[in-house]
């Protein structure tokens, strides 16, 4: 269960939002919509424990998420704005080494799996930084095909992925959901999971 | 004028003392026009609630 | 509905707003009464003539340039394990009186040395690590002012204060020794003079003046700061606000 | 390439054969950001050769200000070579943070179960292995420039092994400062190169200390006890600064 008791962040001196409160039960995503600057994302970054928020307290089955035990971490994942790749680093090795990094260690085989069931099978070893913004995102996918953690933030997670992506993106979450997972999604695209999964906050 | 001429150090005593005044004095004037920018900046913005 | 709501600051204000101008006349008090012991009272050093009367701003200056870290670093602190974000505030506005006084401390003890040594700058010891406390203190000023966000430059600021007192007695030990292993112990501004009495006297006054100095500027710096940082707040807005300054 | 052959999540947990981390050790943090760190710095090669080659022209630089009268470069010798190492550490210390920090890994490596201060170690043990030692075993082919005698090279040498970690490990804390600040290097060497006085002036004074004729073993023992502050302080602070950063 992901819930918040009266949230409040600042960005400087200026107030993004406040009072804000949500429980999100298992097998539910909870969409945060609002307009750019509305603090969608300072909200996922305090879910995940990465910015402290002004007032208010937010947990994930009951432990503190700011500053998040080991086991919650491992619990977690975060797919935020950047994709997180090193350009330097092939496709699997970077895969490899957010699995690892994560928590989640795999063999060389999971990995590959992951990225043909995200349609980057004939990328593996090309050094990231040939891949597009859209074959970026995938990794992300990938990383979420993994599976492990139960509790999923996401920021802007449809950006960039073409229909074929966007198919996957919502396959995925809505087997998540099944599984009994969390997701919560920072997003304009609607995603086209089942209306009864779906949680709405709207950001002032 | 014995004091001043400090046994002909009065060069050095003098000017150590003056620039420590002088330090003082640019500290404290500096100091007095932050607060009074400070103030006219915060009572003088519009109340945007 | 945008209850800003705050605690310290706004209680910290008037209270510094009022505590201030006391500490002001006892700066002022001490000052004469210091001045008066090191010129009138205090006798003439046989070694150094009256060159020496210089110490009785250099010696203050040079232990508050220390004693300010020490604060700053008491506040940082406080800043980092409680969160409180005056504390903060005291720490950045001690900072630049610490930058003041290593400054005056290292002016004045260049004319001091001028007179006994025969050079502005000799490389000695104290010297040397007031010079770099100098760089440490425009270090934290310079990070202070390349953050924007004033929370995340709190907490900045509040590490390397940190870390800069763990290192200050490293670089005060490290440049002793190498000062020691180069120019052996020559006749340093740490050999002061056979101290009289009055001679002491004089320096604690002026070290007491200089204390209370340093408050009454930080209280002024912190209320502005106060100002600076709570544009937006509800009780920024009493009407009486710039006559309290 | 059509989606539908995504794995179903309930078989997921099978096939992708989790071994269960028993727990999130330091070693295996080190390990990874030290494996992670290397492999990219050995893919750019070149920028590490600019970096050793920065430290080569800065030393090389300095008999042609002066004479190159032997007995002067002696005395010039340990302190140029300590300067450079100083100032080559200063220019790779920025790429350890930034990069990860542009392109997200920075708040992946935050986010880890893993504990930060150990994958922060991790990463400076990388930056001194691709910058720091690098130099050491440079310095005694440029101690022929400023005619050292063998044993000067040989305690130079050793104080750069002793000295440069502790460039890295106090420098990492600067470098984690001043991130997605403005004032850039600047800032950072405003910062750090204070901190670094202590280690120039044991670390230059080590082969100092031996060409006065005095043995530079308390020199090298006390860079070695900087060392050991430094190793068990820096990480921690480091991270804090790290977290602070991406908040």
């Amino acid at each position: 269960m992901l819930e918040a008791q009266d949230l409040a962040a600042r960005r400087g001196a200026h107030l993004l939002f406040q009072g804000l409160s949500f429980r999100v039960p298992p097998g539910q995503v909870l969409v945060i919509a609002g307009r750019n600057g509305s603090g969608k994302t300072t909200l996922l970054r305090i879910l995940a424990g990465l910015t402290q928020p002004a007032e208010g307290r937010v947990t994930w089955l009951g432990q503190d998420l700011a500053s998040p035990a080991p086991a919650t971490r491992a619990d977690t994942l975060f797919a935020g704005h950047a994709p997180a790749l090193k350009d330097e680093l092939t496709v699997i090795e970077n895969l490899l080494a957010l699995a690892e990094l994560a928590g989640t260690p795999l063999s060389a085989q999971a990995a590959q799996r992951a990225l043909d069931a995200c349609g980057l099978k004939a990328q593996r070893h090309l050094p990231a930084r040939t891949l597009s913004q859209g074959q970026r995102r995938r990794i992300a996918l990938a990383r979420m095909a993994l599976g492990g953690p139960r509790l999923w933030l996401l920021d802007e997670p449809a950006t960039a992925l073409d229909a074929d992506g966007l198919r996957l993106l919502a396959a995925l979450t809505g087997d998540h959901l099944a599984a009994g997972g969390t997701v919560a999604a920072a997003t304009h695209q609607p995603l086209d999971l089942p209306a009864d999964r779906v949680q709405t906050l709207a950001m002032a | 004028m014995q004091f001043l001429d400090m046994g002909n150090y009065g060069f050095y005593v003098w000017t150590a003392y003056g620039v420590t005044a002088l330090a003082i004095a640019v500290e404290v004037l500096s100091l007095r026009a932050r607060l009074r920018a400070a103030a006219r900046a915060a009572s003088g913005v519009e109340d945007t609630r | 509905m945008n209850l800003y709501r705050f605690a310290s600051p706004a209680a910290f204000y008037p209270v510094a707003g009022f505590w201030m101008p006391w500490f002001a006349i006892a700066a002022a008090v001490c000052t004469v009464v210091g001045l008066y012991i090191g010129f009138v009272v205090a006798p003439t050093d046989f070694q150094q003539g009256q060159a020496y009367r210089i110490i009785f701003i250099h010696v203050p200056s040079a232990w508050m340039s220390m004693f300010i870290w020490l604060v700053m670093a008491f506040w940082s602190l406080l800043a980092l394990s409680m969160n409180t974000r005056l504390s903060a505030m005291m720490a950045q506005a001690l900072a630049p009186s610490g930058a003041w006084m290593t400054f005056i401390a290292l002016w004045t003890g260049a004319f001091w040395g001028r007179p006994t040594w025969g050079t502005y700058w000799a490389w000695d010891a104290r010297m040397t690590s007031e010079l770099i406390l100098l760089f440490l203190y425009f270090g934290v000023i310079a990070l202070r002012n390349a953050i924007d966000d004033p929370r995340r430059a709190d907490r900045a600021c509040s590490v390397l204060i940190l870390v800069g007192a763990v290192n200050i007695p490293i670089i005060y030990f490290s440049v002793q020794w190498w000062n020691t292993l180069h120019q052996g112990a020559s006749v340093s501004l740490t050999a002061a003079p056979t101290m009289a009495a009055t001679m002491l006297a004089g320096m604690l006054v002026m070290s007491l003046a200089a204390w209370f100095y340093t408050i009454a500027v930080a209280l002024v710096r912190v209320r502005a700061i106060i100002l600076e940082r709570e544009q937006g707040a509800a009780w920024i807005d009493a009407p009486d606000l710039a006559r309290r300054t | 390439m059509s989606a539908t052959s995504h794995p179903a999540s309930a078989s997921r947990r099978e096939d992708a054969d989790l071994p269960a981390p028993a727990d999130f050790g330091v070693f295996a943090a080190v390990r990874w950001a030290v494996a992670r760190d290397l492999r990219i710095a050995l893919r750019s090669r070149a920028e590490l050769a600019v970096q050793l080659l920065f430290f080569v022209i800065v030393v090389s630089l300095f008999p042609l200000s002066t004479s190159p009268e032997r007995q002067l470069l002696q005395t010039l010798g340990p302190g140029v070579l300590w300067v450079a190492a100083l100032l080559a550490a200063l220019l790779s210390l920025p790429r350890l943070f930034a990069g990860d920090l542009a392109d997200g890994t920075l708040e992946q490596i935050a986010l880890s179960p893993y504990p930060l201060p150990a994958l922060v170690f991790g990463k400076v043990l990388a930056h001194w292995l691709a910058t720091g030692l690098p130099l050491a075993v440079l310095a005694p082919l440029l101690g022929l420039q400023y005619a050292l005698p063998a044993d000067t090279l040989v305690v130079l040498v050793g104080s750069l092994l002793l000295g440069t970690p502790i460039l890295s490990l106090v420098g990492a804390i600067g470098a984690a400062l001043t991130l997605n600040t403005r004032g850039g290097g600047g800032l950072l060497a405003l910062l750090v190169l204070p901190l670094y006085a202590p280690v120039l002036i044991f670390g230059a004074g080590s082969a100092d200390a031996l060409r006065a004729g005095l043995s530079a073993a308390p020199n090298l023992s006390l860079l070695g006890a900087g060392l050991l502050v430094a190793l068990v302080g820096a990480p921690f602070a480091a991270a804090a600064a790290v977290r602070i950063a991406l908040d």
